[in-house]
């Protein structure tokens, strides 16, 4: 890629960490809240 | 309809009973608006260049500053759950309510900003076109900031959440009446930005007491 | 027991997820108190709540001379006179500015020389023209008090209405109370003390399982 | 009781979420892959702005899920307040910042745009101030939901909060044209015109599709996440 | 001295338990900040020019507005009969909860200015040193803040009085704080500035804290 | 009686202008409890801000074991627990919370099993993790009583304990306040009921003209 490659690749990154941040955040809350409920013995209703 | 007319009495008389409040109010503007040539520097071509932007945010500050007790008072002291318990409907209680806000914030705001206009430079036309606009434009700005007075009732921290709030629903009133200064400065279409500013304030009118009052009802829970 | 006035069939409530209480029931005839009692936390204070339509209930119903309040609730607020916990007074009006106001704000004409026998029968006339702000709890209990009695609602929910109030205080209460409920009013009033009304029958709450009468 | 009152709904939406979301995971991955080469390797540069015109290919579908966001925001608000549908509240709170996300990547993704073409990270140009204050709309809702200790009278007064914004987002939008068409900076390039290049055209559509099922994945595990909050709440409490 | 912890550390814990408070402040400083443009108009030369006045301004209403409830909650809910009878000097609580305001919302406000500068067309070297006047700034606006937040105390409609009297107490502040940018952008003596920044912030911290332990004793009585 | 540890004389206390009452002396010794009553607005509340220094007296001193305690305000401050109307805890803190923080802000290090003990002396232990802004009137209250315990300050000063206190509650102040005095502390209480405390002294306060004792 040429000239603006930077503006290019860093706009891809934001993007990036931005969505992916949505995701790993939610996956990780949802894995937390999940070993909370089990710690409680409420396992998952189906 | 009278419970309507009582309570903006009982709300002019609260204020009346302390007339520091509303002049609290007015010195804040005056200050705000001083502070910017301070910040800024004292060019004067500059300073009449942003002079309607300026007072236009300052009275949109000073309305948010004055806002935040509006329905907080009521709810600490449990007069909100005896006009909750009025056998008359929410709405117009919300709505007197934004009404005595107007009277004693908007409405002097009004009359104040042209002294302050001296001040920047401006015509004395453009003086009294900013008057205009803000007589227009403040009924907005006492509703849409008791809507964000109601919701955040019971939040904590509500002052600067209730700015968060209700400032970018504010931002077309602002535009439009700083634009409408602006406009007759310029050359511009002073008359159509006023219709846009009275437009939007019976947009406002239309929707604004149904919110406030199901936002009421649910604080009370 | 008189016909009753107000039916509560099957009332259940929860506060921040849990429940306060279910399955109540009771009704209540003119000129018939009902006192609520129970351990801190049972749930007077919802209960209040509920009749009033501050807080939704989870289940149940509220009859008036037979028909649902919820049918027509601004009709129902204006059989209603509270007493919270909170008095709703404003600190910066006096004693008569206060009691007017809440009068006009139920939409009632201006109270006129009733105004003057409730500041009478609370012991409130000296204090009539003094700021809220500068009085003592029982003489800021005593102004929500008179409030309630202006209203000339037909049913009264108090809650804990004694607190603060000194031995002739609590006297001319219980003498605004007895003569509202002999002139066929209904109270229905949240208490740990002895309310000293002849013939009140008593509501107990206490764990969800047990609340019914 | 209650509480399989409040399983109803949330217990089907959990059967649902459960069947689709393993595949819509497999099928986001890999329409992203194939997006991302379409994106980044296949499509040609842009005569008039070289490569920066792929930009675009994640800017404009953010643009537009962050704008169909907020109206989801305002349907699950009336849903909330006229059905008081136990899901919606559970599922805006999880929406929110999802939208409020994807409206953080438009904003980035254009000053970033912005640069290279107009020379300034930001200009105070309508649509980037009309996306701008639909971001503060997002962080409004979001304060708002999570400003309360009950979280149900969060949820209801965000509705609220909703419902009055989707009125005011076309009022700012329109407003925010008028006011910068009055001192419109000259310098403000714009691609557009009826006709874009299908070489464009094919992975801007690809990518938007692709964006919109990241969006639905999310929201769906968030909301699957805010049920399992809320349950946990619940036994909280009851303890 | 184990009470100054102690204090603010629960004020932190306090914010901590609601960390929205804090990202709404911010909200708001953002959110103002861009209300200007939309008032004044998008002209970017314009707007380059009354940049730092303007982040200044909005800084200072940020930290305000934020600070109205610093000693009323504690007055409302009894907690300040507390500390006024806690056996240590009311002075060091005064200053402890000025310290705590300072952590969430001084500090975090000079982090995210320059990220708004650059909104405004502000070149890096500017950035910087906008965001080292309101880090040497804003405990100035902290602690005057927080003696206007004691003297009004039991004042209704604390929050447009808070302001009033705060505000002209931090003009220097401003002035030196949105000079001291002004001065690096035109050559001027930006150090100097600086100096004068400190130094009010010393004299700040110096009469403040029984300033606003005297105005706490008689908000008890 | 013991010797006195409190000596209060001649004090004379204005609100808004008006003389509440004056000419004001007693003393108290260990293990005792002084009970003040008197009408609503007799000046109760007026007295025990006074004695604690948060408002200033018109006349008369309050000496502690023979030293004005004006001259060392800071030391008298620590020998004091104070319960107001007003709670003073914080609505989004817990309980437990609640009861840590404040007594790290007498500067005490943390009260480690001392708080279970009084959280359970109070029944409050359940409701430890919860926050305070979920309670019930009574349940606030009873935290309130929990931190006056905490403090083992020798001086109680107390507003109206027994306010929203049902009556298992009541009898477990009756009991925490009997541990108290017995094991040599001081009691001040403003009360309209009866505090159940054997061998209690009383102060009525009544018209200024009247007051003494
Ligand atoms: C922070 C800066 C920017 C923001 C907030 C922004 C916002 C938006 C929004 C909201 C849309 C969707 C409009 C619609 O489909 O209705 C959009 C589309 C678009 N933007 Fe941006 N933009 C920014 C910067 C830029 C820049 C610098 C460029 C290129 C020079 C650009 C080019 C485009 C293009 C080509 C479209 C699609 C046009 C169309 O389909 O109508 N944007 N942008
Ligand atoms: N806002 C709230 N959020 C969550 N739970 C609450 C809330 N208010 C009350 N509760 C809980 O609901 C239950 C009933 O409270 P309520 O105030 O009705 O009790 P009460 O019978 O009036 O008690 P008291 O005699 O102490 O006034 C209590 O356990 C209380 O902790
Ligand atoms: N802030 C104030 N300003 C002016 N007067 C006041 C103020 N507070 C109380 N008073 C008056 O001082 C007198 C004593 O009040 P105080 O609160 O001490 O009474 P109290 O004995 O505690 O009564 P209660 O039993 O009702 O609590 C009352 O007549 C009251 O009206
Ligand atoms: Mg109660
Ligand atoms: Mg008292």
């Amino acid at each position: 890629m040429s000239t603006h490659a930077v503006y290019v690749m860093s706009a891809y990154l934001v993007a990036l960490v931005i969505l992916g941040g949505l995701l790993i955040s939610s996956l990780a809350a949802r894995q937390r809240v999940r070993r909370e409920l089990s710690a409680r013995g409420l396992e998952r209703k189906r | 309809m009278s419970g309507f007319v009582a309570l903006v009495a009982r709300d002019l008389r609260l204020v009346w009973r302390r007339p520091g409040d509303v002049a609290v109010v007015l010195a804040f503007f005056v200050v705000a608006t001083t502070l910017f040539p301070l910040g800024i520097g004292p060019e004067a071509n500059v300073l009449a260049r942003i002079a309607a932007g300026v007072l236009w945010c300052a009275a949109l500050f000073a309305a948010l500053l004055s806002l935040d007790r509006l329905f907080a008072a009521d709810f600490e002291d449990g007069t909100l759950d005896l006009l909750l318990l009025a056998p008359w409907p929410l709405e117009l209680a919300a709505l007197a309510k934004c009404c005595a806000h107007w009277i004693v914030t908007g409405l002097p705001l009004a009359v104040l900003a042209p002294l302050l206009g001296v001040a920047f430079g401006l015509e004395p036309a453009v003086l009294l076109a900013l008057s205009a606009t803000l007589l227009v434009g403040t009924p907005t700005l006492s509703l849409i900031g008791g809507l964000a007075a109601a919701l955040t009732l019971g939040a904590r921290k509500s002052g600067a959440l209730l700015a968060l709030l209700a400032l970018p629903l504010c931002v077309p009133t602002l535009i439009f009446g700083a634009g409408a200064v602006e406009a007759l400065a310029t050359g511009g279409d002073f008359r159509a930005h006023i219709a846009v500013l009275a437009a939007l304030a019976l947009v406002a009118l239309a929707t604004t007491p149904w919110a406030i009052a199901a936002a009421l009802r649910q604080a009370g829970e | 027991m008189a016909t009753p006035l107000l039916e509560v069939a099957d009332l259940a409530c929860r506060r921040g997820g849990r429940r306060v209480f279910e399955r109540l029931s009771f009704s209540l005839g003119p000129g018939e108190l009902l006192a609520l009692t129970g351990r801190n936390g049972s749930g007077k204070t919802t209960l209040l709540r509920a009749l009033a339509l501050l807080i939704r209930p989870d289940t149940g119903s509220i009859h008036w001379q037979g028909t649902d309040v919820a049918a027509e609730p601004d009709a129902w607020r204006g059989r209603l006179a509270w007493l919270g916990h909170l008095e709703g007074l404003k600190a910066d009006l006096s004693v008569a500015e206060n009691l007017l106001a809440a009068e006009r704000l139920r939409g009632a004409p201006p109270a006129g020389d009733r105004l003057d026998s409730a500041l009478v029968a609370f012991d409130l006339s000296v204090l009539a023209r003094r700021a809220m702000r500068t009085l003592s709890a029982g003489q800021r209990r005593r102004t929500a008090l008179a409030r309630v009695v202006l209203t000339q609602a037909p049913l009264w929910l108090l809650d804990e209405p004694l607190n603060a109030l000194d031995a002739p205080a609590q006297a001319a209460f219980r003498g605004a109370l007895a003569s509202h409920l002999a002139s066929g009013g209904l109270a229905i009033a949240a208490t740990h003390a002895d309310l000293g009304v002849a013939g009140a029958r008593t509501l107990e709450l206490g764990e969800p399982q047990k609340a019914s009468a | 009781m209650a509480d399989l009152h409040f399983l109803a709904n949330p217990a089907r939406f959990r059967r649902f979420s459960q069947r689709v979301v393993p595949s819509l995971s497999v099928a986001t991955a890999l329409m992203l892959a194939v997006g991302l080469y379409l994106a980044l390797l296949q499509s040609p540069p842009d005569y008039q702005q070289g490569d920066t015109v792929r930009i675009m290919f994640v800017h404009v579908p953010s643009a537009w899920l962050a704008m169909a966001g907020y109206a989801l925001l305002a349907g699950l608000g009336a849903s909330l307040l006229i059905w008081r549908h136990p899901l919606a509240a559970l599922m805006a709170r999880a929406a929110a910042p999802v939208g409020a996300g994807f409206c953080a990547v438009c904003l980035l993704t254009g000053s970033l745009w912005g640069r290279p073409m107009w020379g300034a990270y930001w200009v105070w140009d309508a649509r980037l101030t009309s996306m701008l204050l639909l971001f503060f709309l997002y962080l409004g809702h979001i304060a708002l939901s999570r400003a309360y200790d009950e979280p149900d009278r969060g949820d209801r007064a965000a509705a609220i909060l909703a419902l009055i914004g989707v009125i005011n987002l076309p009022i700012i939008k329109f407003s925010v044209d008028w006011w910068n068409t009055l001192h419109q900076p000259a310098s403000v390039a714009r691609l557009g015109g009826p006709s874009i290049h299908p070489s464009i055209l094919v992975p801007l559509l690809w990518m938007a599709a692709t964006l919109f099922l990241l969006f639905v994945l999310l929201v769906l595990l968030r909301t699957d996440t805010e049920i399992d909050r809320r349950r946990l709440e619940n036994a909280e409490q009851q303890a």
